[in-house]
This record gives C-alpha cells, structure tokens and sequence, in this order.
C-alpha cells in the first residue's frame, strides 16, 4: 500500500523529510503504529513532517486528533494498552504543557506501576527550539522538565541521519520516548543511509575529534558548536565536539572519556541554564572528572527569563560569540 | 453565614442536584436545565419491589427474562464484596494496611455494572472499584497491595481485562477511550467501561474523553458513580445540573439510574454496553448512589456531613433491598443466606491472613520496571545501591 | 479511502455539523442530538434584509431601537478593520510582521460582540480578536508588536479592560471566569467576556472554565467563533453535535448566532450580557462564521479545504450585508461611504508608518519584567550579560 | 471578624499550624487575599491547614473549588487580574499536574507577557515529599519542575517559623510563589514569633556552624541534616548546616560564603538526585569555588525511579546513613 523511499539505500535530505521518510518505514513495517496530532493528516503538520502519510496509510492510521494534548497523549496511552505503538505528535514545544500530567502521572509510570506487566511504545514527538523568529509558547526548550521524571527517556538528533535512525530506535523502543525535534534545523540536509546499522539510541558521538575543550551539545546546538571549532581551529585551539543525543540517560561513559582527554568541559543548549541539562552534566562529571577538570564545568544556554519575543532571541540563545566567550574563559583557568 | 453544603440534603429519588448558591449575595440561583425522561432508572423500589413501567422499557429487556440463579449470584457478589471491603477497613484499623477506601454503599452501582461486562470488555476503574475488581476475577487480596503499601496495584491487568487502579482522578478515562479505539480498529466488538466520581466529573481529561469518544465514535461507557461528595464537597461543587446531562452537549446519550438498585445497573449498563458494540458509540451512564462511609479511613466526615443524611441512604441499602425481593418472590431460603454467611466469613479469614502473610518488596523492587528497555543512570543508580547495602553486611559482618 | 473531511462542505443557515464518521468501518455514523429553537439566531440575511421572527423576540429586542447612526458605526467598524486586516496581511508579506492572523470574515463576529460590551466590561481575547480590540480602542498599532516580534503584546490589559492575546488556545477562558469570579465578588455589575474557536473547544481547560462558571455562577460570556476550521480540522474533529449546545449539560444556556450577521451578534452578545449582570450566569454564544483566509499568513489552506467553499461564504460576507440594508433603508448615502474609504486609506497608512517605526527591543529587554519583585539570579544574568556586551564595545573600540 | 491568634507573641505551635496562622493573618489584613482549592472549607483541607478559615472568613474568602486543578490554578491568575492575591491549595504534590500549563505558560508569563503592567501575586501551596507510608502520587518532590521555569519562585520552609514567615512575605509577593510545604513536618512543633521580623524570603539560613563540611538542603531534610551534623559531631567532625528555604532563586552567596570556609559541600534532597536541585548547586558553585573545593559537590536524593510503594521509601528516600555515607565520601577526598 505505502511508498516507501526509493530503493537506493544512501539519500540526502532534510531533517524533517528524514522524520517522515522514519515514520513511513515504521507505518508499513508495523500495523500497529500510529501517527496521531493535530493537523497530522492531510495539512501534513504544520512543517509538513508527516506529509503524505495520511494519503498512504488512511485515516485510521495517521489520526488528526481533537485539539487537546491531554487527549491525545491520553489516549494513546490506552491505545498502547491495547497494543498500538502510537508516535504522537505536539505541534510546538509550548503546547506540550496540557499534556503534562498525562505524560508525567500516566505515561512514565504505567511500566513499573504494572511490575512490568504493561509497556508503554509510545513516542512524543515535540518540535522545539528557536531561531526561527515565531512568536511565543513557539520557541521552548522544555527538555530538563521531562529528563527529571522517571521512566521517560529523551532524544534529540541533531542531523538528519539520526533523525531517521533514532525514530526507528525510539518506536521499536518498549519505553515512553520524549522526541525532541530540532525545529530550526527541520530543513537542513544531510546524508540518510538507510542500510547502515547504528549506533545505540542512548549513546553520544564523537562527531569531530579534538584535544583542548570538549563542547558537548544535543540537538539544535550540535551545528553551532561546530562552526565554533571551526572558529576556535583558527585561532590554534582544538575542540572536541560530543552530540549527547539522549539526554535522558545521559551518556555520562562517553562525556567522561573525551574530559579525561581534553580536561575542559563546555555544556552548550538552548534551555535555560538554570536547572537545565548543563547542570546535571556538570555535576556528575565534576564528580567522575574531579581530579582531571582543569576548570569548572562552564555552561551556555538561555537565561532566567521567559523566551523573549523574536526579535530578541538571538541576544537570548547561546550564539557564536556566547559560546567561544566560555571556551575562552574555560581555557583560561 | 448558612453553608449550603452541610444543610441535610434530603435525596430525592428522581433528584436532581439544585443550583449553586452564587457566592456573591446579589446573584439569584440559576435555573434548572431541562432533564430527560426518565430522571432515574429504577427497577426496584428501596423495598424491594419490581418496577415494570413503559418509560424504563428499553432497559427492562435486558433483565427481562433473569434467572433465580442470576438473581441469587448478585446478591452473593454484594455480600462478599461489602465482607471484604469491611475486612480490608479493620485491616487497616489494625495498621496491616497504610489506606483504604471503602466502596461500602455502592455494591449494586459496582455488581450491576461489573457483572453487565463480557470476558472480552476491558475495565479502567478509578481507586474504589472493588466490586467491579471481584466481578472481573481479580482476586481480592491483589486489591490490598497498594493500599498496604508493597505496589502500585500488582495485578496484571490483561489477566482479566481489569486495568490498575487509577488515582490521578479522571486520568483513566482517556485511557479507556484510547483503548475503546484501538478495539475499533481492530474490528472488534468488545466494548470499553471507565468508572469516576462525580467530583472527578470536573477535571477537564473527562471532558476531552467525552470529546474524543463522540469524535470517534469510540465504543466506551462511562460509568459515573455519583455518590454525592467528593471528599467533603457536595455534588453542587461540580455541577449544578445533574451529572448525566452533561454527555448530551458533546453529542451522546446520558442516563442516571438508581445506583443502590443492582438490576438497574445491571441493565443500563448492558443497554450501554450493546450500544458501543453495535457501533453507537460512548453514553454516560450516572449511578446515583451514597458514599456511605469515609472517603477513605485518613477522612473524617462528621467535619461536613450530618448523619441524618446517611440515616436516609441507610433506607435505601442496595443488598437489603436485593435480599427484600429475593424472600417476597421466594427466589432464596434460609439455606442460601446461611451458606452465604459462611463463604463471607471464610472470605474475610482468607484476605485478613493474606495480607498478614504479604511480604514486604525487595528493596531492589524499586529500580525494576522503572523501565521496559533498561536505563544506564538505573544500572548505575542500583549497582550503587547494591554496594551501598553491602557495606552494612560487611560492617555487620565485621561486628 | 474517502475522507470526509475535504468533501466541499455546504453550509446551511441553521447547520449542525454532521456525525464525524467512525474510523472503523463497521460502525455507523452517530445520531444527532436533539437541538433547541432557533438553531441560529439571524436578524438579518445574506441579503440584508431584516428578518423580525417571533422566534427571535427575546434577542430582537436588544437592536430593536437601534439608530442609523449606530448601524453606520457598526459598518464603520467592520470596514476599518478590515483594513487593517488587511495591511497587516500585507506588512506580513512585505517582512515587516513575521506572522498575521486575519480575522477575514469574522468582521461581524468580532464587531458586534464587541459593540455589545459596556466600558466597564473585561475581555479576555485569543490571538484573532483584532476587530474586539478595535472596539475596546486599542491602537490597532498595539497589536503588531508581537506579530513583529518586538513584543508578546505589550498593551496594558486595563487600560481598556482588553486582555493581552493568548495563543495557548483555550486558557483564557479560565482566566475570564475567575475574573468574573471576582466581579461577583466585588458586587460589581460588570460582565466578562471570554473568546475562543472550534477547535479550542476540545481543551480541558474550556470545560473546566464551564464547570466552575456554572458552580460559581460567573457573569462570564463565553464566545466562540466557530470559524469551521481549526488550522485544517474541520469542525467534525471536535465535535459531533452543534457546538452551543455543549453548555446545557453544564446547566447554562448556549445559543447559535450567525456569525456574519453584525445585528445578531450585537443582540444576542447584549442579551448574554444582561445575563450575566442581572446575577444569571454563564452563557455560550457559538457566533457560526467562517475562516476566509488561511490560519495564518504560515498556513496554506489549499491543501485541506476547496476553494468553492470559500466561495459560498463570500456570499454571505458580512459587510456586504450591511451596506445592502443600509442602502435599501437608506441610512446611508454615497458622502458615508466615500469618507469612510478615505478614512481606510488613512487608518492603512498609519500602520504602514507605524510598523515600519517600530524599534526593536532594547536587549535588555528581556531580562525586564521576568519578576515584578526581582530575582537573584536574573540580576546575576543581567550584569553577566552587560558584561560580555561592554566587551564587544570594548574590542570595537580599541580597534 | 476574624479571631486571630492570641495575644503573646511568641508561641509554640506545629507546622501546619503555623501556615494555618499565617493564612489567618493576611486574610484578616487584607480583603484581596483568598483562599482556594480542594476541600479547604469545612474540612480544613485534608491536612487541616486551612482548618476553621472558612467558618471565619466565609465562603467568598475561602473557596472549595471544583476538583480540576487546571481551573483552580486558571481561576486564580483571572482572580489576581482583578485584584486579588489568591492562596492555592493543590491536594498532594501529585496532583499539580493537571495545573501545570497554567503554571508555566500562564502564571509564569502574564508579568513578563505584559511588559510588567499585570501583576500575578499568586501562591500556590503544595504539600509536598514522602515519609507519610502515603499510596502513590502523595509522596513526590517537583521542585526542579518549577525552578526551571522563569517567572516562577519556589521556597520551603523547614519549620514553624519559617513556614509562618515565609508564607506572609509569600503573600506579600507580587510574584507567583510555589511554596512547598513539607509535609511529614506538618506536626513538628516549634516556636514561631509573630513580632520578629523576618530575613528575606529568599535567603538561606546558617542553621548550624560548622568547619569540616557544608551540609545543604532546604524543607523536610533539614532535620535530617541536624541529625546528620550530631552524629557526625560523635564522630568529631563539625559539619555546617545550610537551611536554603529558596530553591528560586537560589541563594549561592550564601552557599558560597559556606563552602569558602569548609571547603565540602554535600546536597540533601528527597527529589531525584538527576536533573534534582542539587545538579544546579553543584555546577554553580563548583564554578563559583573551583579552587576551594577539596572534594567535589555530592548530591543525596531520590533515584531515578517512580517514587515507590510506601514499604520501600525508607530505602528511596535519603536517610541517615545514606547522607553520613555522602559526608564520609567528601571528607575522604
Ligand atoms: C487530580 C487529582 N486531584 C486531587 C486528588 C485527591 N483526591 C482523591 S479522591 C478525591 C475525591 C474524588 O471524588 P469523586 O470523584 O467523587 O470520587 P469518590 O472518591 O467519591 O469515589 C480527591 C480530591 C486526586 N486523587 N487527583
Ligand atoms: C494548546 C495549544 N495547542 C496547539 C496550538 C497550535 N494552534 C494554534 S491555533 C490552532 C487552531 C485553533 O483553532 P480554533 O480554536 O478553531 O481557532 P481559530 O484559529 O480558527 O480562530 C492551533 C492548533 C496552540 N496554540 N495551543
Ligand atoms: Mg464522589
Ligand atoms: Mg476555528
């Protein structure tokens, strides 16, 4: 019934095109998954991530949902009860919030409430983050909030690559998984080989290899801190770059091992520093890495303040300079 | 200033709740709505006696042709399950169980609906259904484990199509409406039964469960036992038209039957049930009943309530009025009831020496299932945990 | 597989939306509830001719007086907002707003409701109320900022008792009814008013502000624009059964009105109002009107919905309505129509300036207001920030 | 109308008596303040906290709500708008949820939102933590939920005084307060003197001086602190007792000026240890004392587990030797 990508396994294409070329390959391999959300179906999403799937796979597979987040996280997770892996989608970061307490008291617990009798398959799709000018409750970066609850794991792909693998990986996971889509980097484009085996969903990557600075990152921030090593390079100093990829659970093994190297640590996200990822990481590698820090764990990312309107969020996100002021200043301990 | 709510409320059997008191002086009471006919479906009058009326027709017929037999099992199944329940509230007493909360007053809201159920319908109750739990099959003493404090509700819930108890009040009926379409897709003609309260009746997750269930036409009942508070608030705390309304603005059917009258429920809920399964889709059903004792053993309800008012319900006793039409149509002797008798003490032995026999969990129980696929900051946490418990037993040892 | 919801819907006068269709394919559509008289308030047709039904008596009577003077002003209203409408639309496509949302086609809605209102009445409005806004007499100005991105709408809500936007659909009719709440409490005889669409409808929050307006008794009027179309839902995603008809089952009254039609609005807003002050209670306007344009300027309407659609509406465009009864009584004459076509050019030309002026936010902007009492830690971020910006200052300077 | 409290100004009284005095107090002072939620009228709320406010004040003034948090928490911000300063009562920690949107997109944000024209002076009061033997959903520690968001204040006291205090200038606010009442303190008596005039809301409290280490924590580990410290002074080692009472802000100067002279520090919370308060403590002030910390900042918390079933809490939740392990672990550094 459905049309799958075209028989060539290595394709280039945009972040967004490689979530809906995932969600194809998922909807035809398995009748049991589910694409649900508002404006899923024949609008396609409103960045068109699920288009087309409804023309393929039908309506009562690619299901637009009433206009309520409880309700569809709620209802999926009945819909999990009865054996459906359903990957929900929530149209923005900012909208995530009325489906809560479904995703918190319901969904993270419903595993070991059971003692394992029941398993919870379903995936939170969530396009967050700025940089693309939107006006409010559009631009969040919501991730600690869902990280600090138990029984939830958290991805963020940053490339479309892992955007087509890690959405394979977080459906066929038997676990609630928190998808973190990088809105701003939805029409980047990048190689998808769907034939190469990768990587465990929870592990980080080494994605370019340095000696001085360990710049670890996840999502939206990943292309940044490269165009910071590629600053940095100029200037004679070698950064090593870490994509996290999960931040629940972090993948403290592989962030320990490039500080052992590098013995300097820069958490960089679009979340507000305060009580945010930055700051679990700090502390743990602080306490794995204690003897081999020569500075602090530095952190950049969005201050104490509600996200601004547009044409203040380049001021409020960690930028270019913003994160080269902290490699500068954690070079200089 | 007079308090509205604690005024002896004299429940009328075709009641409708009365409107609010406004909280500004100046406001008058707002009006009734309009109700639907019959206001309250009742087969048995509180003495016992057999309702046949043209306007309770269309349910009627679904215990039209009962059984002795049939009539003898529900009134067994109240009995045992209100032994049970007054175990599980001297066990607490006792200090074997940290809670309980007693569903004593709604045995025929709980049996009549419970026992409408086929094998295959799934069941999403809230915290109180043990009624519904002992029609489904789950045995009793699975009950307790929550409220002893050793899980969450341990059961399986695909054993007997009886999900876990639900605490987040309202939750679970997004669950059920979910599930209810899930049997849609699959072609299936089971059908979907969430219980809540009527202070649950509030939370907006019930309302998106009514939307969601009309929109897709999903085959669920929900099953509202309205046993007048919620805690210490009165029914007019949530609403000021009685509850079963509320299902017609979102496009389906709402009914309110006579919760202390088992045949009523056990026919309405049938009359529900057939609906979803012949692809009508959701109806409300409102069980008008009494909580009639605490909300749990932590509540004290002398602080809100007079007891004139559970004196009134007390006439109303869901099993004495079974057991007062079991004797008039000579469906039951003496035999029975004294058999009866001695089943529900030997179940109360049973439940009181199995929950005394109930182990504590492992400590390491707290890390398992936290996850299905695993999770490296558990591992870490529990082989840190593990070390940690060791470092006792070798300090012991070392004693 | 058909789908449904891309058939050219037509649009009666006194349409309910039709039974959603079941996903699974062996079950029925669902029937409909019963409606109440009229199913759509109308005073005046398509053609603009006055309708004076015995049906319409109770709302009738709020315009039954009203003046040539007045109805002019009503179409003033409509056509100045329009335009405004409309250059913001073009502002949008020329870079200078980085989103609109048009209320195309809701001129009536918006105006009329808005006209109904007393000085001392407070609205909370969504993301679309631009003609409401005009009609409290906030500077259409105001309302680009967040639009632009300078601002999350930086109007003082009570200076013209106009809340600030709220785009998370549906939180503001919470936010309406404890405001309401409050005037209740304060003896006031203000009323509230609380806008919402179709698809906000389905949220939690919706219900719950129905619940506790009811069990308050809130002098809150609940508006909803049922513009057929949430983004690309069609109204059968939320419902399946007319929409006012929701708040019966709540115990308050909800009333059709036709959208387009400005008279109507104005009346049954009026009438809605009276309620709430004379101590009533909540009502539910369902205004039935229609979406001409796209969600937004980011949306693209051409994938979900035929263009013929639209075109059944531009028939029954409200402000085409009006000029024809204006006419054919006519209250107004070429010198009105001219003046006011100028007065569009003008009110056009100042936005245009307007905008283009507007100076994007100090950077320190956004660590203002974060807390009205302070906070440690925004001040450490705030000097942190000048910090590293005098540092740039400095680099530059010591170039 | 209102009887308040008696005439001496110092009395002893428990925790939850305390609050119960302090919400007479502004009620009595001021006709603006309300108070709402779940069973706070006749019942006194499950807790007694509000017991005999609405006998006092009236229904206007004390409200059973609905059982919708949405709505209670929705109904308050349309309250404060009008002028009132709403008290909130959500049941039990788990139950804050279904309130959560309002919360974070609503309540957080109107101050900002509206350029500082709308004030929000909004407490929501949540009993909070474990330790009762409660069944699920009655026992958790959100804090780290709310901290994150700005636009938000968290405090907890951890005793009498504090709580009395701390919810009058709570009150006072005009900012939203998330005040966390620990319950398993709720009966512990201790001397609250209504004439004394108070700290600031948001700063810490030496509780106990101490050279070795600094003990840190805030709510109902602060006792558990004290035990540790007089157990560890057996052991001659003199541990200094931070009492944070603010998890937003967070009063680091304090901390700072603690840790600069013990040269340790150990976090105490009954929230999960991942992505918990502590996280955010031990990165800032491993940054802010990177060359006098001998030992890195140890967090003791919950697990990154559901809380569990009541006959395990005692091994979830930190204890006494969970904590004296921490505090040896420092030292041994
Ligand atoms: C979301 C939520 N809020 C508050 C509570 C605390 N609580 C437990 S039961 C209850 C009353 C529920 O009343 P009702 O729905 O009528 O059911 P009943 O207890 O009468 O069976 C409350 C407020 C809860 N469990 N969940
Ligand atoms: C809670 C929430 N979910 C999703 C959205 C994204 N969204 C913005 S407008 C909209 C459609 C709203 O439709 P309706 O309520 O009918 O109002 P209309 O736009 O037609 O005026 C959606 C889904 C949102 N703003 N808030
Ligand atoms: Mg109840
Ligand atoms: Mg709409």
């Amino acid at each position: 019934m459905a049309q799958t990508m075209a028989s060539e396994p290595v394709k280039n294409m945009a972040l967004a095109k490689a979530i809906n070329e995932s969600l194809r390959t998922a909807l035809d391999a398995d009748p049991k998954v589910l694409v649900m959300g508002e404006d899923v179906g024949k609008l396609g999403g409103v960045f068109r991530v699920t288009d087309g799937l409804q023309k393929d796979f039908g309506e009562s597979r690619v299901i637009d949902t009433p206009l309520a987040e409880s309700g569809i996280v709620g209802t999926a997770i009945g819909l999990a009860l009865r054996g459906y892996r359903p990957v929900v989608e929530i149209q923005f970061d900012g909208f995530v919030f009325p489906a809560y307490d479904q995703i918190v008291t319901q969904l993270a617990k419903m595993h070991a409430r059971s003692l394992g009798k029941v398993k919870m398959p379903v995936v939170v799709r969530i396009p967050y983050g700025g940089g693309i000018g939107a006006v409010e409750h559009h631009s969040e970066s919501p991730e600690a909030l869902f990280a600090h609850v138990a029984g939830l794991k958290v991805v963020s792909p940053s490339n479309p690559s892992d955007a087509y693998w890690m959405m394979q990986q977080a459906i066929q996971s038997d676990d609630p998984v928190i998808f973190f889509e990088p809105k701003r980097r939805y029409w980047d484009k990048g190689e998808v080989n769907r034939e190469a085996i990768p990587g465990p969903l929870h592990k980080a990557q080494v994605v370019r290899e340095g000696t001085d600075l360990t710049l670890a990152a996840y999502g939206p921030m990943v292309k940044l801190c490269k165009e910071v090593a590629d600053v940095a390079a100029e200037e004679g100093r070698s950064l090593e770059i870490l994509d996290l990829r999960s931040v629940s659970p972090l993948d403290f093994d592989s962030i320990q091992t490039s500080v052992e190297k590098t013995r300097r640590l820069v958490v960089v996200h679009e979340a507000p520093v305060f009580f945010g990822s930055g700051a679990e990481i700090a502390a743990r590698i602080t306490e794995r890495c204690f003897y081999h820090l020569e500075a602090p764990v530095l952190r950049v990312g969005g201050y104490h303040a509600p996200y601004p309107p547009a044409r203040l969020e380049e001021e409020y996100l960690p930028g270019l300079d913003r994160v080269l002021d902290a490699v500068d200043r954690a070079l200089a301990y | 200033m007079t308090v509205e709510s604690t005024a002896p409320r004299k429940p009328r059997r075709s009641a409708g709740t009365t409107g609010a008191k406004s909280t500004a002086g100046k406001r008058p009471t707002a009006k009734k709505a309009p109700s639907t006919k019959p206001e309250l479906v009742q087969l048995l009058t509180p003495e016992g006696e057999r309702i046949e009326s043209a306007e309770n027709a269309a349910y009627d017929k679904y215990v039209a042709d009962i059984t002795p037999d049939e009539l003898r099992g529900l009134y067994r199944d109240m009995v045992l399950t209100r032994r049970f329940d007054a175990e599980a509230t001297s066990l607490q007493r006792q200090g074997e169980l940290g809670l309980w909360a007693s569903l004593l007053g709604q045995e025929a809201a709980q049996i009549g609906s419970g026992r409408a159920l086929r094998d295959d319908d799934y069941v999403f109750p809230t915290y109180r259904e043990h009624g519904v739990a002992w029609c489904r099959g789950v045995d009793p003493t699975n009950l307790l484990g929550m409220f002893r404090g050793v899980n969450n509700g341990g059961w399986d819930p695909n054993s007997n199509n009886f999900h876990l108890y639900t605490i987040v009040i309202g939750s679970q009926t997004l669950h059920a409406t979910g599930y209810a379409m899930g049997v849609a897709k699959d072609g299936a003609d089971s059908a979907v039964i969430a219980y809540f309260g009527d202070g649950a009746s509030s939370q907006g997750d019930v309302a998106e469960s009514f939307t969601f269930s009309a929109v897709y036409n999903a085959p669920v009942v929900f099953f509202c036992q309205n046993n007048q508070w919620a805690i210490s608030e009165p029914t007019e705390r949530q609403t000021r038209v009685p509850l079963y309304q509320r299902a017609q603005g979102y496009g389906f059917p709402g009914v309110r039957v006579d919760g202390n009258d088992v045949l009523a429920c056990l026919a309405v809920t049938k009359w529900a049930l057939e609906r979803a399964r012949s692809g009508e889709g959701p109806t409300l059903v409102e069980a008008y009943t009494y909580r009639m004792g605490a909300h749990t053993t932590s509540d004290d309800p002398s602080r809100y309530r007079h007891d004139d008012e559970r004196a009134a319900w007390e006439a109303k006793d869901p099993i004495l009025r079974l057991r007062r039409f079991l004797e008039a149509a000579n469906h039951a002797d003496e035999g029975f009831f004294a058999e009866l008798e001695a089943e529900s003490e030997a179940l109360g032995r049973r439940v009181r020496e199995a929950v005394r026999a109930m182990p504590d969990p492992d400590h390491f129980a707290m890390f398992e299932h936290a996850y299905a696929d695993g999770h490296a900051l558990v591992d870490e946490e529990r082989a840190q945990f593990a070390a940690y418990q060791a470092s006792f037993a070798e300090a012991e040892g070392g004693n």
